[in-house]
């Protein structure tokens, strides 16, 4: 059985129907990744699955529970957690704060010292800006916050909204080994990218979502290997 | 007949009825119940301009409207000049004073310029009670001033029964119905929507928002006035707390809101519901129960935005639209 | 999204349905033969305490004249009464009078209490020719439009602000006590500009100094800088205009700050609202005001009118609901003698009333009788001072010296 | 010179009260993102609270505070939830739904009618009590007891609400609210609840308000609208959704009207108090501690 299971939703944001007929499944343990360009629906996916939207047709489960109809908070609860594109960081509180706010949630709540305890170890950084208000951190920084804030809430699926967005390259490499170091810790990641080559280089599997239609799906050195995703993605 | 016929037909009966209620409903009553509702559709569709096309909310247009009135009525009083001058020279003034509290107050977001627009309206109703005396005009401080009912006739917009005032008013709604329609559809519309949308996307494309938004507001300023002034004709007394008043500014809005901002209808539709609401449950419930009535007005207010947020026009102009759509293939 | 839509469209159709029956209804009212009495009245927002007086003391004046018979000429017609709530702003008052006249046909119409109200609205009485009684609204300006329907009970401001100076030299004489600085507060409308100017006159010609004059907006919070501003300006007499919230923010605030003055004079309103002497208590003790009328008059019936409406209402009669008592005795007189609801008739009735007794002349003065210009010519002030002299603070009568209350020293100056 | 320092003194105590008044309103500006109208007249529910708690026990006025404060939570608490909520609902993808607006403005109507239908028109005033007429002499200078307690109420108000947001997991949970709704939803956050919350805090702020006010204020239907347009310019000068702004924007206007009315006539002072705040709006919009472009 999936650990995500989406069958044929259609989301729509107002009058705009912006996912089609779309269906995906992640497995534990696996880092899944979709691809796409500017306005695919791939943030319109994400926030589906977190339950800011709802779909109008077909459904989502998770762990075998349908989800499709729940509100973000009782998503959280059940264990997935989205780092939203663009961070989306408490800007006005520290750093500190913001991890703290990061394990609101009922399975979280009860092991705050512990979890930011692991998440200063995988994110050093963090520990020296503990007490800055996040706006004044650099744009890498402010991601480290957002991933640390994401494992605050004890992610069972942690998905991942464009982490690489409006940085350097050498932070890019940074945030992609972080996220296979969390992955490699056993959490299973959804990652939604523009920046293919890396993504698919560290996942197991790939989706390409095209005007809100999944147009292939299969493995992720395959998907490497596929002419349209060469040609469209991967600039070759 | 065709769709657009079948919109020209509507319009036509519309206009018939709007223009031949004075024959069957006589009583002066009613009647003056109607120039308030035309006045308040007026005043709304005005307010529109800026509150409903640019997309933010202006709590203040009680200011302009008080020019208007105070200018044709200081002029035509103490000078004899007609009040058709003083409702364009206030409509000016408003004007003026439009664009000037627009410039600082357009760069602010949301509540920052509610909030502005808002003190700027009591702050003029401060000025005018504070001052007796404005160079050689005479304002009268708080005490308002009145207009003698001596000189009857178009030319003094002073009438003794209430046909003629029904009339004016029910033409100047027209025509800002009318203005309001063409700059719906003209680029100005087009970027005030665009820019109280988006208004960063709007200025990426070159839009000037800063400037459209201030074309708008005087505009929106200077009709306000006329209405001003033609309000002072119609009641021949105003006082700083009756017509710079905040709950006129809110009530504009309101009308704006219930009716469906941004909409050309919305401001009418609005008037026809809150107008009513507020004049029949006065009549029949303010002397029995003291403030129930504004107790049934903030009740109407509360449900219609739960269960349309969008404002009347919504359901109305789907409904309407319907109608059409079924007649235009009933007919093919 | 449906169905709530529905549910609008039913509730605003049912309410219209019911408003059209229920103007159906009062139309269909109108066939017996009845006076019908149009008054418009604050009865919500700022205004509303005072409305309120005015209503019930109309309605115990109308509930007497109907129990005794009602107009006798008119076979015994009974005086309907309309009300309605201006919420004391002047479109209101002037959209209400139009319908009372129009719609609802009245014979006459009673109101405003707010001058501002008041004006615009007897000009449309007038357009009509429908006789316009009003009990109290004090602006001078009201029986000066020129107007042939407009009949004032209550006395101008030109005579209030007489009668407050008239009594200051009275006094100043009787206790041979020299009061020279004088001080005027009062709230920034027109009634409390009305008043201002003319004492100014006043005080240059009775040789007063004037140190200070200090309008204040009527929806100040806080009245501790005004207090400032009296104490240091030092004054010997404190003329003030005030609303009831504001005259018991003030008389409160005064007393905190122990503003040392010989004579504090109200002008009615605010000082006359019974929730003063209750809210204001102790802190308005030597407090002078002037009234139209007291419960402490000396005039059979008085006393008994204004048990029944304290048993009633739970407040004395105020001078304010005196007048609007008196108002509709005014008219029952009137209709008597006109017999007839044309009012044309019932204008002239009034312009020749001169009522000088009967159950409604519970006032000082001796007989309503109108002037040209509609204004009563008898109508006189009385001044009183708020005092505990063993039953609780209570107002007194003081002034003048022919009615003060039998027995009573007045304090003067204020210790 | 004395008697300005006297005026200052004053000002500051009576604007720190008007601070206390518009303390809510800030604070549900900086979550909800709406202006809050009906916020006078939950002063005034509170006044008539407290004006009856301290009448029927005949207690110190401030020990109603155990009664006003969580009655006046829970009013704010379901008004939010039952009212003004559903809007939320439907307008959720509006940022400041003005619609909010107009519902609040019902609610100020409804409230204010509703104890002019249910206590009538009357002023009321609490004669007995221990905080009334109490004055406190000093060198020469005159400063009122009841608006002492007043100030020391607001600044301990504004403490405990600071310390609240800083340092509880609610608070915490609020101040991202109010930073980013949707990433706070992300974080497991109920936002209505929270919405639900921060009005009850607000409201519960307005009863406090009430509570140093009843000791030497009139109570009366209407009474809120008074306090009102003075609590709107007082949160933007303080900066929008700023606790100590707030405070401070309080005790600046309580100066101005304190102290302004000895050099001009007071009607005059109002009108410096509108200018005085546009012109702050042109110069700097973000208000004494409120963050440029946050809102």
């Amino acid at each position: 059985m999936a650990f995500l299971e989406i069958s044929n939703i259609d989301v729509s944001y107002g009058d705009v129907q912006v996912i089609f007929d779309l269906s995906l499944k992640v497995y534990e343990g696996e880092v899944v990744s979709i691809i796409g360009g500017n306005g695919a629906g791939k943030s319109t996916l994400l926030k589906t699955i977190s339950g800011l939207l709802h779909p109008q047709q077909g459904s989502i489960s998770f762990e075998g529970k349908p989800i499709h109809v729940s509100p973000p908070e009782e998503i959280v609860n059940l264990g997935i957690v989205q780092i939203p594109e663009g961070r989306k960081l408490f800007t006005l509180m520290s750093v500190r704060d913001n991890l703290i706010v990061g394990g609101y949630n009922n399975r979280a709540n009860r092991h705050i010292a512990q979890l930011m305890e692991e998440v200063y170890g995988l994110l050093p950084r963090l520990r020296e800006r503990e007490s800055q208000l996040a706006m004044t951190l650099s744009g890498g920084e402010q991601q480290m916050v957002a991933i640390g804030r994401g494992l605050m809430a004890k992610p069972k699926l942690l998905m991942l909204d464009e982490p690489s967005l409006g940085l350097a390259p050498i932070l890019i490499r940074d945030i992609f080994e972080t996220v296979r170091k969390i992955a490699d810790q056993g959490t299973t990641v959804l990652l939604v990218e523009q920046d293919v080559k890396h993504s698919l280089s560290l996942s197991d599997r790939g989706y390409v979502l095209e005007n809100g239609r999944i147009e292939i799906e299969g493995l992720a050195e395959a998907l490497l290997e596929n002419s349209h995703v060469k040609t469209a993605y991967l600039g070759a | 007949m065709t769709r657009e016929n079948l919109q020209k037909a509507f319009l036509t009966l519309v206009l018939i009825i709007v223009f031949g209620l004075p024959l069957i409903l006589r009583s002066p009553t009613y009647l003056h119940i109607l120039v308030l509702l035309y006045l308040y559709a007026y005043l709304t569709t005005s307010w529109n301009l800026v509150g409903g096309f640019a997309g933010v909310l202006p709590l203040g247009h009680a200011a302009f409207f008080g020019i208007g009135a105070y200018t044709s009525t200081v002029l035509y009083v103490q000078y004899g000049v007609s009040p058709w001058f003083g409702m364009v020279l206030g409509g000016v003034l408003a004007s003026i004073t439009g664009v000037m509290i627009g410039l600082p107050t357009f760069k602010m977001r949301g509540a920052y310029f509610a909030l502005a627009t808002i003190a700027f309206g009591e702050g003029m109703r401060v000025m005018v009670e504070n001052i007796d005396h404005l160079g050689p005009f005479n304002i009268n401080g708080p005490r308002g001033l009145q207009i003698p009912p001596l000189n009857v006739g178009l030319a003094n917009l002073m009438f003794t029964n209430k046909e003629p005032y029904y009339y004016i008013i029910l033409v100047m709604l027209i025509a800002v119905l009318a203005v309001t329609y063409f700059i719906s559809r003209s680029r100005l519309g087009y970027y005030l929507n665009a820019g109280g949308e988006e208004p960063e996307a709007a200025m990426s494309l070159g839009v000037n928002v800063a400037r459209c938004k201030l074309i708008a507001m005087a505009m929106s300023s200077f009709l306000t006035a006329l209405a001003g002034s033609f309000y002072a004709q119609f009641s021949l007394f105003i006082h700083p707390k009756s017509v710079i008043s905040l709950d006129l500014s809110f009530e504009i809005a309101f009308i704006a809101l219930i009716g469906g901002r941004g909409s050309i209808v919305g401001p009418v539709l609005g008037a026809l519901l809150l107008r009513p609401v507020s004049d029949f449950s006065r009549i029949y419930f303010g002397a029995t129960l003291p403030g129930l009535h504004l107790i049934i007005f903030g009740m109407v207010l509360i449900l219609v935005m739960i269960y349309l947020p969008r404002g009347l026009q919504q359901p109305l102009t789907k409904a309407y639209n319907g109608l059409l759509n079924r007649l235009d293939r009933r007919s093919r | 999204m449906k169905k709530p839509i529905k549910e609008i469209g039913v509730c605003s159709a049912v309410l219209w349905v019911l408003t059209m029956a229920l103007g159906a209804g009062s139309v269909c009212l109108a066939q017996d033969k009845v006076v019908k009495v149009g008054n418009i009245i604050p009865l919500s927002g700022p205004s509303a305490s005072v409305g309120q007086q005015g209503k019930n003391a109309r309605e115990m004046a109308v509930e007497e004249i109907n129990a005794a018979g009602g107009i006798k000429s008119l076979g015994g017609a009974k005086l309907v009464m309309l009300y309605t709530d201006s919420e004391s702003k002047p479109e209101k008052g002037v959209a209400e009078a139009e319908r009372f006249i129009n719609t609802e046909k009245v014979h006459v119409l009673t109101g405003c209490w707010n001058s501002a109200v008041t004006y615009p609205t007897t000009a449309v009485a007038e357009r009509y020719g429908i006789p316009f009684i009003v009990p109290v609204s004090v602006a001078d300006k009201i029986t000066e439009q020129g107007f042939k329907t407009v009949f004032r009970i209550a006395a101008k401001d030109s005579w209030w602000t007489r009668d407050q100076f008239a009594f200051l030299r009275d006094m100043e004489k009787e206790f041979n006590a020299k009061l020279e600085k004088i001080a005027f507060v009062y709230e920034n409308g027109d009634w409390g500009k009305g008043f201002a100017e003319q004492w100014k006159e006043l005080a240059k010609k009775g040789d007063y100094k004037v140190v200070l004059d200090e309008p204040y907006p009527s929806t100040a919070t806080d009245l501790s800088p005004i207090v400032q501003k009296i104490k240091r300006a030092n004054p010997d007499v404190l003329l003030l205009v005030s609303n009831a919230a504001d005259a018991i923010l003030l008389t409160n605030t005064l007393a905190d700050y122990r503003v040392k003055l010989k004579a504090i004079i109200g002008s009615g309103g605010g000082h006359a609202d019974p929730s003063f002497l209750q809210a204001a208590g102790k802190n308005a003790q030597y407090l002078f005001d002037i009234v139209e009328w007291e419960t402490d008059v000396n005039k059979p019936g008085a006393k008994e009118a204004n048990e029944k409406f304290k048993s009633r209402y739970g407040y004395n009669l105020a001078g304010e609901s005196v007048d609007a008592y008196l108002a509709m005795y005014v008219l029952a007189d009137a209709m008597e003698r006109a017999a007839s609801l044309d009012p044309v008739k019932i204008r002239e009735a009034l312009a020749t009333t001169n009522l000088g007794s009967g159950r409604g002349m519970i006032v000082g003065y001796d007989a309503v009788e109108f002037d040209k210009t509609g204004q009563n010519k008898h109508a006189s002030l009385v001044m009183v001072q708020i005092n505990d002299i063993g039953k609780g603070m209570e107002r007194i009568t003081v002034w003048p010296k022919n009615a003060r209350r039998a027995g009573y020293q007045p304090v003067f100056p204020m210790p | 010179m004395v008697f300005i320092l006297e005026d200052t003194i004053n000002g500051i105590l009576m604007g720190s009260i008007y601070g206390l008044t518009a303390l809510g309103l800030t604070l549900i500006f900086g979550v909800l993102k709406v202006i809050n109208f009906a916020h006078g007249s939950l002063l005034m529910v509170g006044m008539y609270v407290a004006y009856w708690a301290v009448t029927l026990s005949g207690a110190h006025p401030y020990l109603t505070l155990i009664l006003v404060i969580p009655v006046m939570y829970l009013f704010g608490y379901y008004l939010q939830d039952i009212v003004i909520k559903p809007i939320f609902k439907a307008e959720s993808e509006v940022r400041e739904p003005i619609t909010v607006i107009i519902v609040t403005t019902g609610v100020w109507y409804v409230l204010d009618n509703l104890t002019l239908l249910i206590f009538g028109p009357h002023y009321r005033t609490i004669q007995e009590n221990p905080l009334r007429g109490k004055m406190l002499e000093l060198g020469g200078m005159l400063i009122s007891v009841p608006k002492l307690w007043g100030f020391s109420a607001a600044v301990l108000t504004a403490a405990a609400v600071y310390l609240f947001l800083q340092k509880t997991s609610m608070g915490r949970a609020i101040r991202a609210t109010s930073l980013d709704r949707e990433a706070a939803s992300l974080m497991g956050i109920k936002q209505f609840k929270i919405y639900n919350i921060a009005f009850g805090i607000g409201t519960a702020t307005a009863g406090i308000a009430a509570v140093t006010l009843v000791p030497f204020y009139n109570v009366f239907p209407t009474v809120g609208v008074l306090f009102d347009i003075k609590g709107f310019i007082i949160v933007v000068l303080g900066g929008l959704g700023s606790i100590g702004g707030a405070i401070l924007g309080g005790m600046i206007i309580g100066v101005i009207e304190s102290v302004g009315p000895q050099f001009m006539a007071a009607t005059w002072a109002e009108g410096i108090v509108y200018g005085l705040f546009l012109l702050f709006l042109f110069v700097k919009p973000s208000g004494l501690f409120g963050v440029r472009y946050d809102w």
